[in-house]
């Protein structure tokens, strides 16, 4: 079985033969193959032994993904093809719009429409767990529609601000 | 001592004084919000009241309500925790006038420590050393940067109202202040309802060293030593311990005995803190008196085997302290690590969202004050901060060690904490070696990242994750054991994370 | 130190070593038999090897195999946690024979020590005081029968090889004598391979104290004070404390002096305990030593600050132990329960089953060494211990608050536990006034029957549990807080059991 | 809803109305009523509002009844109706019969088949989780079969030893 598994910003692929009917595989892990056994403790805990190492994983599903615990460290892994799905939606990139990073409310609102930025010029402050957060322009350009005010709540991926990027031409300017 | 008492805060250190109220055989009523209507504060209690919607306005700052709830259950006390109302004298006061007892110092002493710029004319009064900067707070820009000019930079903007970091700004030129200055007015104002800054010198790389104070009703004040705080992100603490690797028992002494004076200079009652920054040269600095239970307070119940809420009821409840100065004693050494809903790989951003599943550590020495459970969601409405994981072991090298092991069996899955970080810090040399100051985080781990034998780890877990499919666990199955592989098999790249 | 270790035991015993050996940088091997494949003794280990069947005697008995583990694994010693191995001289004999590390005495101090008789003689020599009893092991009943008129009615039948209770019957009167006698050599033959046994003198409701010792392999000898473990039902510890209520400074100086004295005439090197029975008038007997780490030690190490795990394996390791007599310290009052899958009610039967549910207590001076999980099987082929409940307050009172308050957190549904019957002997009052002694629970609680009070309220969590339905909990639904209602209500049968 | 549960010896009735859109119920419990309020927490935990005083109780479904924890005490709740089925089948009486209380391994059987015991006379001594324990005659009587031999697995319910129960007028004697 083939996996593309995207952690972070990074994508890896990994190979693995089926459980045995003793819970044995097979990783292979580009040249580099491992023998694995596992046992399933809960619904959450499964106890591998990597190449003879215990090893405690806790996973925890979520939409699109599972979180994975191993030693103190937390990755959220995504299944890269079903990744790609979503991200034909603009959910995922990198912050390339005015969206809050958190579910979030609006303070300010620090821009109007018609109004030209520039690439880091802060366009609303939204507060989140008691922190004030900045979110600037994510490139130059002019904006086009303020889609919230002061005392909404708002969430990522809601665009808070529409900019309309300048032409490559005009940014060389 | 009282029967019953309402703690009018959420989270972990509600559940942290209730399990000492229960102790005490004092009942317990909890306040909650609407998003906190299952909370771990709520399931711990005796009672429960309903305050209202999630905003903390209409719920944990709302003295009308946190009243009202005290009177209809018959609590005669109410103990603020930390944050939210604890340091509001005018709430203290109302407390007090309705007939109920504020666990905390007088309002009076709040209010003449609670303004920062009051509080440090007072204690110059007193000869305790304060750190250069303006004594007034000061809104117009051209006066401030007349200051700033004078103390000279970089300079720190500071809310006269605050603590925790809030409102805080570092400027290092002339140019950055006005900007600083209104984000730390306006930072300031909704956090405190107070939006007035000073400015003072800021200090290289000095180390936060606090003391804990305890002080009766009669006059009697004592410390119980240090805590050092210099690990801090975006100036708030998130690594503590005791005793600080800095202090020798002569600076002990003497900043042990700067803290009481500071603390009779405000005609101090029940628990506080005295804090300090330390320069490279051993000069100390009065910063302001936390006049609260601080979150780092497990620590100094470690190394002194003292129960400080016990002894905040035992205050308030009129009753003297039982001990001298010379009773209390400090053995071995104790950390804390915080533990947040946050992304320590931006800039620490809160990270709410649902606990999928969630596990304590457990063993010798090791205490987990927490309020979180699989299945709970984070509320975006509140400070995040999930528990607090403290060890005690018998110096600090083995200190290390425990927390390192515990963090590694504190498994929480659905938010982005800092534990891995953590983690890198506390394996750091540098932390290793007691070389810590507030700018450690800064300095040494602005480029942090999490490390790819993680990704390998979690990469792992997902595909035998898959494999086995949906499940009803059934231990015992008839498939037998899967026999053991000869750990001499090579580890390849996995063994970088052993 | 060494690099690597394998823990030759299983259950909480396992794990606790494991974390101590986990912060000193050691791994740590587990051995596990069929039953035990996944218990949390073999999760909690870094790598770990099957041994054989669940039957003792294929696995955690089993010299041969465990060996082969330890050499095939590359670990230099042999920690055996307590009982199986534990006590066991040819096991430790043969581990130095193959050139591997035992973590515990010299084979020939656990020889000396491990017959009670030939021990009670070596005392004797040293004067250390030993109860009036029999010096030589006999099977034959007329040289009993004539050795317990001697003595004097009632005599106390014990194994000559064993502990913890094993083996051991009170007779009363001659003709209760040739049965008991059989049997207790039965049941020491079964547990220990060797069913010799021996009389001493019965005495009437004393207490049982017992003193920690640490010798290092360079002749120095130390004592970490006292554990009262005078609670116990089927000659079993359940409760056990430090300090003892009964001792004063100059009886404890004596007795600790009594054991360190012990200890060197056996030739003593590692942990281990000098257990006395304390009479009413304040005399003190030599019981035995056992020659291992107890399970109550972690009363110890929270009062004195010691990590017991972390000397035995210095010792082994061969440091010499870096304190002296006058630097150990005690502070405060430990108390530990233990927890076993045991039914209170049909006195203290084993009740091994599935665990359906399972939740940790915890909060400050809370210390819960288990290996229980949800979904884990207590098998039936070993020792019942689920876990030990321990907690550390300031004074005697407020660890009996903190217990019960511990105790009431400590959810395990499953299997019966004794944790409501301990409840109720750490609310009695002779318990609370420290009027204990070894018949304590036969004289006050051997009617002992569970509350109604507490069925009132299982018959509540059933019929509401059943109305609510098979359910995927969703909170924060669409229906609402369940509001509030008034505390004033009356209680009815109910407010009986707050 | 009526309830008729048994725990531990005693059999009790309950009656309660059924838990409306907040949650909340009224429990009868013979002449006294309560108010009840209760939120699930996860599978196993329901914080219940009983008169106002909140109360964790722990609920784990098992074979024939349900496990329920509250405040430190455990008690195995069953349904009584359902008990009734059980009981004909002779598993739950009171020991009347020679039989471990827990699975064991027998370690002696101390009779042989036609001769006669006396109530209390032991039988078979079993071993389990490393005590001895001894099982005795229910009653006096004969023994008509000996079920089982030294080193035997055997579980609560398996009857080691049939005695036939002397008459009454033999047993007044």
């Amino acid at each position: 079985m083939n996996f593309r598994l995207k952690i972070g910003s990074e994508t890896r692929s990994l190979e693995a033969s089926p459980l045995d009917e003793t819970r044995r595989t097979t990783v292979m892990y580009g040249e580099i193959t491992h023998s694995v056994a596992v046992d399933a403790i809960d619904d959450n805990h499964l106890n591998v032994r990597l190449d003879g190492r215990s090893l405690n994983l806790f996973v925890g599903a979520a939409a699109d993904g599972a979180w994975v615990w191993a030693e103190g460290r937390a990755r959220f892994v995504e299944d890269a093809d079903k990744l790609q799905r979503r991200k034909s939606s603009g959910l995922l990139d990198q912050p390339v719009a005015v969206t809050p990073p958190t579910p979030a409310t609006v303070m300010r609102v620090m821009v109007e429409v018609c109004q030209m930025v520039e690439k880091g010029q802060p366009c609303v402050v939204v507060s989140a767990m008691k922190m004030e957060l900045t979110l600037a322009a994510p490139y130059a350009g002019t904006v086009t529609a303020v889609n919230t005010q002061a005392g909404a709540k708002v969430m990522p991926g809601e665009i808070l601000v529409d900019i309309e990027p300048l032409t490559e031409a005009k940014a060389d300017e | 001592m009282f029967s019953k008492i309402l703690v009018a805060n959420r989270g972990e250190i509600a559940v942290r004084i209730m399990r000492t109220a229960r102790e005490m055989n004092v009942a317990t009523v909890a306040v909650y919000s609407e998003v906190d209507r299952t909370s771990q504060h709520v399931l711990t209690a005796d009672e429960a009241v309903f305050l209202g919607e999630s905003d903390p306005a209409e719920s944990y700052l709302n003295f009308d309500k946190i009243i009202v709830a005290a009177k209809e259950t018959g609590a005669e006390a109410i103990h603020p925790g930390y944050g939210f109302l604890a340091e509001n004298p005018t709430f203290a006061q109302r407390v007090s006038e309705e007939g109920l007892v504020f666990v905390g110092p007088p309002a009076e002493s709040m209010r003449l420590l609670g303004n920062k710029t009051t509080a440090r004319r007072l204690m110059s009064e007193r000869n305790v050393p304060v750190i250069p900067g303006m004594t007034a707070a000061e809104s117009d820009i051209c006066r401030l940067q007349a200051a700033a000019d004078e103390i000279g930079y970089p300079v720190l903007v500071k809310a006269a109202a605050g603590g925790g970091g809030k409102g805080m700004r570092i400027v290092r030129t002339a140019g950055e202040l006005p900007d600083a200055a209104s984000l730390a007015a306006s930072e300031a104002l909704s956090a405190f309802g107070d939006g007035s800054i000073y400015l003072e010198k800021y200090l290289d790389r000095p180390r936060h060293v606090e003391f804990q104070i305890l002080a009766d009703m009669y006059g009697h004040v004592v410390h119980l030593f240090e805590r050092e705080c210099s690990i801090q992100r975006r100036h708030q603490k998130i690594i503590e311990e005791t005793p600080s690797p800095a202090l020798s028992e002569e600076l002990r002494a003497r900043m042990g005995a700067a803290a009481v004076a500071a603390a009779r200079a405000a005609g101090y009652v029940n628990a506080g803190t005295v804090e300090f920054l330390l320069d490279r040269s051993g000069a100390f600095y009065f910063l302001e008196v936390n006049t609260r239970l601080q979150v780092e307070h497990p620590i100094t119940e470690m190394t002194t085997g003292l129960d400080l809420v016990r002894r905040q009821l035992e205050i308030a409840a009129g009753l003297p302290l039982p001990f001298a100065q010379e009773d209390i004693l400090r053995r071995g050494h104790a950390i804390e690590c915080r533990i947040y809903a946050e992304d320590p790989e931006r800039d620490f951003m809160p990270s709410p969202g649902k606990i999928i599943y969630a596990r304590s550590p457990e063993g010798p020495g090791v205490r987990y004050d927490h309020a979180v459970y699989s299945g709970w969601e984070v509320p975006v409405n509140y400070d995040p901060i999930l528990g607090k994981l403290v060890v005690w072991a018998e110096d600090r090298p083995s200190a290390c060690a425990r927390m390192i092991r515990a963090l590694k069996e504190c498994v929480i899955l659905g938010v982005k904490t800092p534990i891995e970080f953590l983690l890198d810090v506390l394996s750091n040399e540098k932390f290793q070696a007691g070389e810590t100051h507030t700018h450690f985080i800064e300095e040494f781990f602005s480029s942090w990242r999490p490390s790819t034998a993680g990704d390998d780890l979690a990469a792992l877990g997902f595909v035998v994750n898959e494999m086995l499919g949906p499940r009803t666990v059934e231990r015992g199955a008839s498939v037998g054991p899967a026999q053991p592989i000869s750990p001499w098999h090579r580890l390849g790249a996995w063994d970088m994370i052993r």
